[in-house]
Parts: structure tokens; C-alpha cells; sequence
């Protein structure tokens, strides 16, 4: 390949900040010790998942001793999960969720009900919205527990957390949010959004991969899920990844520091991006909410034609991207989150998510938009639905 | 990463026969936007012989190459011997497919397969 | 502090390899795609996490499909226990395990009783052993699962895990075994231990925090603990931690490429130490047995006097350990391992756990044993339990 | 890591008035090593004064600079005043200790009180 490879796939992980690497560099070789031990090998690391915890909390408003550090998103909302729901299985066994959540929702919610609880998942609308008054609609006396994702990972769709954390407050469930695709790339405060709990990761704001956390707002019982040692409260035992948590900790303090800044040029990237798309190609549609979506995301659909092979010619021209059509998923299966949101089976199959990063640059929108129509040109003379 | 092969990177870079045959003497249709993949093939028959082949593919990579390959194994053949490329000798042509991906190859054959027989049908109809 | 810092804490973590550091460290900023990623971003990451499969299996001689990542021993603990008795429920609900286990195989299978299963913990002799005796004695129609240790990471006494592996089989009920402070250390293979499942760790083999493995045996049904993705051939969920395992796969590596240098050398420092101790010192003890012990264990009882404050001089003169007693334990608790071997509890809370690891030196052990007897004698001439 | 302040730490590594008293006036034992701690304190009274105070610990390093905190509060008092110091005013002397080693400052002022009182006992069993 000639040109530079252009990353647009930051939804899926991001690269770390320079910044946050020289930071956790030490935590390997000079500073290695375990934060457990007695010993001055066990100070620096110990400082380190402090300082981390600190701003950990910062970047969504919440105290230190409120946050938990885990090893990944999925392992939040696991602990999330299951440490709620066990921690209130005397006073109920339902739980309500929507059909739009990450599988690391979606899939536990699955065992849960082989387990003897029951489920309900509201429906979206097209954009991707959960309605609160869905939620409430669902409640009954059992409902311990609701579990709304923050911002969506594919669509970008940012749910009204408030309108649904009031409902319930006033009804005495307690309320689990999965911000994973938010924390770091919008503001987050756990006290305004008023949740219990709030799932945040590092490796999709410039931190490395294996940390985590588990926010759980102070006086709220949640059962651990991984069972050892009393690190994290006595409610996340194993070893803490020292290197990757102090990592977090330093590109959480920088997400603070540069988050408008982030906002208003990434925005302007995906704005630009999504106008050159449609000024170029014709009968495409942009999936999610036109304007209440993550600053980063542009979700389109490409009529006729299916996304792994444009995902794949993009490729080939250095372009990184992900595909929400069945043919792209490990799984084979169609995103679940296009189908709730009701778009048509052939939409959902030549959906492209371009996922764009403060590491982009204007230039790369433009060699995107410059590159991608001819491949959907080919690819339409290809398939047997385009007339033209 | 998809983990596709040289010869499939080619076959889906450089797909041969694409398009329509106007006139074809049978047309086969296989699959359906919902589950992913959908291939129609066209073809003409000469001296009972596969004279031409062209097809059109909604897909993915190896469903674009697998189309690619079965038109290009079966020009030329007789009908009886183009009946007889099976799923497993078209991934086996393209060097190989990734597991989850072996079931389009079986979706290519299958799609000639059925221009074929649409050929036969209206060949018997015609007696 | 003059002289250099000694490190007698390889038990708790170590140090991580230069080669080890190196090889991970294109994987936070130039490979950093997600291994899940149908593009060339995501080809990197996942030939790592193939390399890393294939090393790590290599290590403990198992097959690259029975291998899984997670994110440290505790959590292949927690994955192992519940994943195996939940899978087998339905034949029944009594497991079987020692006194001598991991706190994250005794703290999970707390919860185990609580949730309506039947735990024994057989005992141990005063060298910390379990008798398979004493296993077949408990093992009755209910039994499903046995979990054992491997080596003991306080006191390094290696279990008989083929005998133990024998009579599990002999009933067909499953066997775990926890060997994170065995695998790298000694070696491994599970076909000969056999083992139905194994935990093994890169922290504590010179590889980053924030890895760690679960082996199963080909056949075995686990279910998961980590729900979402399909990662890991869907057993463990998670956008995976590519340098961390990347890391451990080259941790692993060397550690098979090195084994018998490092058991030599290291096991040379070891009864250097010991005798050194035990010639310079009256009154005190190597707990564990004499010889059947991990290469660099040297766990010591000095009589009349208290482990922290030991611990604490030995960290004033720049040496770092570990000690079992009460005090030195976050948990206000003296090591249930030293209480289960027998161990009277002033011995208990004078212990001393001095890990040596490949970094350590002669010199090093020479200066402890300089070191260490005015200490002792200072804090006996200070305890009221000490006559001269 | 073990977070003891500055002071903990200098009465840890130099902890005064170590030792036992021959011909005490009274002795106070509190704890055990089961529990992890236990301290003797040896006492001479004068005029109703604490005239000498010493002690011998086992136990961790707050434990240790503990009892010597205390020696060092005692010496000189009254024995009413002695008996007033409490485990938080050694605690506070000391500069604070990390939360899970406070209830060793309850020992120390413990192994006092006892010693004093055991020698307020002897003193009633002489009339
Ligand atoms: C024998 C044993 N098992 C399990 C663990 C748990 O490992 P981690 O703390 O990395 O989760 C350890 C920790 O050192 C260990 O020594
Ligand atoms: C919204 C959301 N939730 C949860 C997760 C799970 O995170 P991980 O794969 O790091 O475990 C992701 C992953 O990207 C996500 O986007």
C-alpha cells in the first residue's frame, strides 16, 4: 500500500495516546511490583492504582472509593449483572433491558433466564431509542434491576439515561448503565445521568486494553463475581494489571482535560464525512439518530450491496472499518441492533460503520470519500438487486 | 481478519463472468438478502455445453469469489460434468475457504446447479 | 538507601522480561487493532494471539484449541470452578478441595455452600500435603468436581496431582488444578498431571499483569464465566488484552526455552539462603517440605518474634518479602495454609516467605543472610515470648 | 504498601524504654500471639507517679511503635492521668495509623491501664 493506513474502525478500539504509554511504561520492568505487598516495590504501583482511581472517578463525576476496576468492558457488565441482581434476589427475580444493548448485556441476560429470571427487553424506535415510558410500562413488583446502555456502540445512538434512571429511583430498582461507547468520548456524570452503576473502558479512549471499571454508586450492594482476594474492596479480587489500570487512569485525565476539544473536531470529521458520503453515492442512509449520536460515528447502509465486501475493498485501500451485516459477524448474524431498530434485512446487511478518532484527520475523510464510490459502484453492477 | 486466500483475494478483486446473459437458456437463483448472500446464475447451452456462464452475487468476499469460480469451472463443461462441481470442489479450486465461510461455496453450486435443471425444465416443457 | 534493592518477592509478581517487554510493546501503538477486526488492523493482534495460544500450550503440553485467556489466576480460578460444576450439575453437587488452596478457589467455593453445593476441604500433613487417601475417603455420588493445587505459592510444597488425578478419573469426576505458581516455575504437563483443567499465570513467570490462562481438556464441558462476544471460542468474553497476552505467550515461551537453567540456578540461591539462614540464626524453620518444594521457596519460621516487623526491617534495608503472619495480611488473618499444615500460631506469625526469582543473585542471598540476624535479634530481644 | 507515617516509623525503629523492670511495681499482659499481638508493660510507681515504664511487644510494626508511644506518654504521669490515655490519643500522637492496624493502639493503652491496675491491686491487698 502507498497511501497511509486510515484507522476507522474506533468503535472497536482505539490506539493508545503516546501520553498514556510513557505513563504505564515503568509499571513493567522498574515498578512491577504488587500493589498488595508491604514492601516499597508495593508503593509506586499502589500510588498508581490510586491516582488512577482519582481520575478514574473524575472523568464521570464520582468518587474514588465508588470505582472498581475490572479487566474489560464485558467483565463490568458481567460483575454489573450478576452482582446486582444476586445482591437483590430476595426481592425480585425481573429484570428489564433493551434490545439494543452490547451481547455483554445481551448474552447474560440469556443465562439469567435459564437461571429462573425473567427478562423483558423493550423495543427501540428507528433511531435506536429505547422510550422510557416502554420501561416503565414493563415494571411490575419483581423488577429489581434495569439495564440500559449509555451510548450505542454501533449506531451511536446516545439513550436519555436521566428520563429512565427517575422512573427508577421513583419505583426503587436500581439502574445499571453500560457506557462503554460514552465514558471518554462525551460528558459523563453518574449523579446527573443518576445511575447505580456504570460500565467504562479504557481501550476505546486511547488507553490500552485490560482495564476497566465498575462504577457503583456508594450504599449500593453488588456481590463480587470474580471471588479471591480482597483487592478492589474485597469486590474485584485477582492481581490488579497495574501497567493497563494506571494506563486508564492517565487517558481518563486526558479525556477530561480534551474532551470539548475532542467533540468539536471529531464531529466535524464525521459531519463532513456523512455529507461527502451523500453528495457521492446515491440510495445510501445514515443509520441512528441525525444528530443524538456519538461524535465519532457514521453508520450507513449502502443500498443492493453487502457490507463485508465493501468492508473488504476498503481494505484493500488501507481503509479500516466494521460491518454490521451477518457475513461480517463471527456469529453470522445480522447486528441485532439494526434489526430492533426495524431497518430491512438488506439495509442491515450493507451497513458500514465508519468510526472516526482524534487521531483522524480531515484528509483521510477526503480520501474516503474520494475512494469509496467506485467500490460501490462495482459492487452494485455485481448484485443481482440493483437496477439501474 | 478474514483470513482469505490468494486465489479467493483474486477471484473477489477480479471476479470473472459478472453480469447478465439477456437471452439465457436457464437461470438459477439461490439465497436471500436476509441471510447474507444471494447469487443468480445465467447460462447458455450449446451441443448440450455450458457455452456461457455470467452471474450476479449480493454478498460477501467469498460469496463474490466463489461465483467467480463455479462460472469459470463450469464454461465449457457438459451439462452432466457441470452437475457434478460440488461445494467441496469449489473451496477446493479457490484453495481453501474459512470455515464459516465453506457454506457459500455450497450456495455457488447450488445456484448453477439450479440454471441447469430451470435449462432441463424448459427443455422437457418445449417437447 | 545505598545498595541496590533486592527483590525476595517473586511469589507475589515478578519482574517483567526485557525479550518479554520488547515483544509486547508494538501492540499498544502500532498493532493495537482488535483481533475480532475483519481488516488488516486486526490482523497483527490476532497472529499474536495465535503465537501466545501456541507458546502457552506449548508450556504445560496442551493443544492450542484447550488453551483460553483471561485476565489473571483468580479469574481462571473462578472460570474453573464454576464452569465445570455448572456444566455438571445435573449429576451432581459435593466438590472436593484442600485446605491449602488459593484464597480464589477457597472464597469462590464459600459462595458454592451458599448456593446450595457441598464443599470438602480435606486437610493437609505438616509439609502442607494432601493425602489422595484422604480424597478418595470423601469422594461420594454427588461428587462432580475436585480442585486441587498445584504448587503451593506460600510454602511451595509440590501435590502428588497424577495420584490425585487417577483416582478422579477412576470415578469420573472432574479434575482442576490451580498451578500458577507451578506453571514457568517447574514443569508442566497437563496430559501426564491429568488434568482436566489447569490456571496458570504470566505474572508470576515474567510475564506483564494482566494474563493468565485456563486450560481444558478437549471434551470437557465448561460453561462461562464471561458473557458477550464470542471470543475465545466463546468461553471467555471480552475484547481480549492483546499486549498483555501477546506478552505472556513470550513469557511462556522462555520460560520452556529456560526451565532447567532457571530450576539450577534458582534452586542453588534457594538452599544457599536456607542454609545461610539456618547457620547464622537459632530457633527457626523451614516450613514446607525440605525438598519437595518450588525452586525459589524459602519459607521460614523465626521463633518469638513476628513476621511484619521482620518484614519491615528487611524492607528498611532494601529487601523486600512476604510473610503469612496476621498482621502482615490485609485481611488481619494469619495464612490458612500455615494453620492447616499444623503450624502453631506464634510459628505461624513468625514466618517469612523469601520467593527467589532468575534476577536474584548470590550476592543478594549473601547480603540477606548478613542482614537478617541482628533483625531477629533486635525484635526477640524486644518480645516479652523470648528468654534468653 | 504498609502506610505508616513518619513518626510510627521512628518509634518502630527506635522504640524507647524496650525492656522488663526487675522488681516492677506492677505488670500489665494483654493479647496473644494467636491474635498476632501481645504486650507486657512493666511499671514503677513513685509518689503516685509512673516513675519508670517499660515494655516488651510482639508484634507488627504499629504494635511496636504503639507500646512505645505509650512508655513515653505514661512516664512522669499521675496514674490518674495514665489511666486517661486513651488508644485514640496514641493514635494521635503517633500521627495517625492506617485504618486496619488502629486496634493496635487499643493494646497499648490496654497493657498500661492493666499494669496499673495490677499494681493498684497489690497496693490494696498490702492494707
Ligand atoms: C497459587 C495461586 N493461585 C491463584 C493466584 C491468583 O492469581 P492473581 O492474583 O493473578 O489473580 C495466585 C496469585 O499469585 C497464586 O499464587
Ligand atoms: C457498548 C459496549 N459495551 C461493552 C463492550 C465490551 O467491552 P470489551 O470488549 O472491552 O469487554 C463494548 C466493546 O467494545 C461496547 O462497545
Amino acid at each position: 500500500m502507498t497511501e497511509e493506513k486510515i484507522f476507522f474502525d474506533n468503535a472497536s478500539t482505539t490506539r493508545v495516546d503516546d501520553r498514556v504509554f510513557d505513563y504505564m511504561e515503568p509499571y513493567f520492568k522498574i515498578n512491577y511490583g504488587n500493589p498488595s505487598s508491604l514492601h516499597d516495590f508495593g508503593g509506586p504501583p499502589k500510588e498508581a492504582l490510586d491516582k488512577a482511581r482519582e481520575h478514574a472517578a473524575g472523568l464521570i463525576g464520582a468518587k474514588e472509593e465508588e470505582i472498581y476496576f475490572t479487566s474489560c468492558g464485558t467483565e463490568s457488565n458481567n460483575f454489573a449483572l450478576w452482582g446486582l441482581a444476586r445482591a437483590s434476589k430476595d426481592r425480585g427475580n425481573h429484570i428489564i433491558s433493551s434490545r439494543v444493548e452490547h451481547l455483554s448485556i445481551i448474552n447474560p441476560l440469556k443465562e439469567f433466564e435459564k437461571e429462573g429470571w425473567r427478562v423483558t427487553l423493550v423495543p427501540v424506535d428507528k433511531y435506536g431509542f429505547v422510550n422510557p415510558e416502554d420501561i416503565k410500562k414493563e415494571i411490575n413488583k419483581d423488577t429489581v434491576l434495569i439495564s440500559i446502555i449509555h451510548a450505542n456502540n454501533e449506531v451511536g445512538t446516545i439513550q436519555r439515561i436521566k428520563e429512565i434512571s427517575d422512573i427508577a429511583k421513583e419505583k426503587n430498582i436500581l439502574f445499571h448503565s453500560d457506557g462503554a461507547a460514552a465514558a471518554g468520548i462525551i460528558p459523563v456524570d453518574v449523579n446527573k445521568l443518576g445511575v447505580d452503576s456504570y460500565t467504562f473502558t479504557s481501550q476505546q479512549m486511547y488507553g490500552p486494553k485490560g482495564a476497566a471499571a465498575l462504577y457503583v454508586r456508594k450504599g449500593v450492594r453488588i456481590k463480587p463475581l470474580l471471588l479471591g482476594g480482597i483487592q478492589e474492596s474485597g469486590r474485584r479480587a485477582g492481581t490488579e494489571n497495574v501497567p493497563a489500570i494506571a494506563g486508564f487512569g492517565k487517558a481518563c485525565e486526558i479525556a477530561a482535560d480534551e474532551m470539548d476539544k475532542n467533540i468539536t473536531y471529531i464531529s466535524k470529521l464525521r459531519d463532513n464525512l456523512i455529507e461527502g458520503i451523500k453528495s457521492r453515492v446515491k440510495n445510501v442512509k445514515l443509520n441512528g439518530h441525525p444528530t443524538k449520536r456519538t461524535p465519532g460515528n457514521v453508520h450507513m447502509s449502502f443500498e443492493f450491496i453487502e457490507g463485508e465486501s465493501i468492508l473488504l475493498f476498503l481494505n484493500l485501500e488501507g481503509i479500516a472499518t466494521a460491518s454490521g451485516s451477518s457475513c461480517a459477524s463471527q456469529a453470522l448474524k445480522s447486528s441485532h441492533v439494526l434489526l430492533a431498530m426495524g431497518l430491512p434485512p438488506t439495509i442491515a446487511q450493507g451497513s458500514v460503520l465508519f468510526s472516526l478518532g482524534k487521531y483522524n484527520t480531515q484528509k483521510e475523510v477526503e480520501r474516503v470519500v474520494e475512494v469509496l464510490p467506485p467500490i460501490i459502484d462495482r459492487l452494485r453492477k455485481m448484485s443481482p438487486l440493483y437496477k439501474e | 481478519m478474514i483470513m482469505y486466500g490468494k486465489k479467493v483475494m483474486d477471484h473477489f478483486m477480479n471476479p470473472r463472468n459478472v453480469g447478465d446473459i439477456k437471452d439465457a437458456d436457464g437461470i438459477g437463483e439461490v439465497g436471500n438478502p436476509v441471510c447474507g448472500d444471494m447469487m443468480t446464475f445465467y447460462i447458455k447451452v450449446k451441443d448440450n455445453k455450458l457455452d456461457d456462464v455470467k452471474f450476479k452475487t449480493f454478498g460477501c468476499g467469498a460469496a463474490i469469489a466463489v461465483s467467480s469460480m463455479v462460472s469459470e469451472m463450469a464454461k465449457g463443461k457438459t451439462l452432466d460434468e457441470a452437475l457434478k462441481i460440488s461445494n467441496k470442489s469449489v473451496a477446493e479450486e479457490l484453495g481453501g475457504l474459512p470455515k464459516n465461510k465453506l457454506h457459500c461455496s455450497n450456495l455457488g453450486a447450488d445456484a448453477l446447479h439450479k440454471a441447469i435443471e430451470n435449462y432441463q425444465e424448459k427443455q422437457k416443457n418445449k417437447k
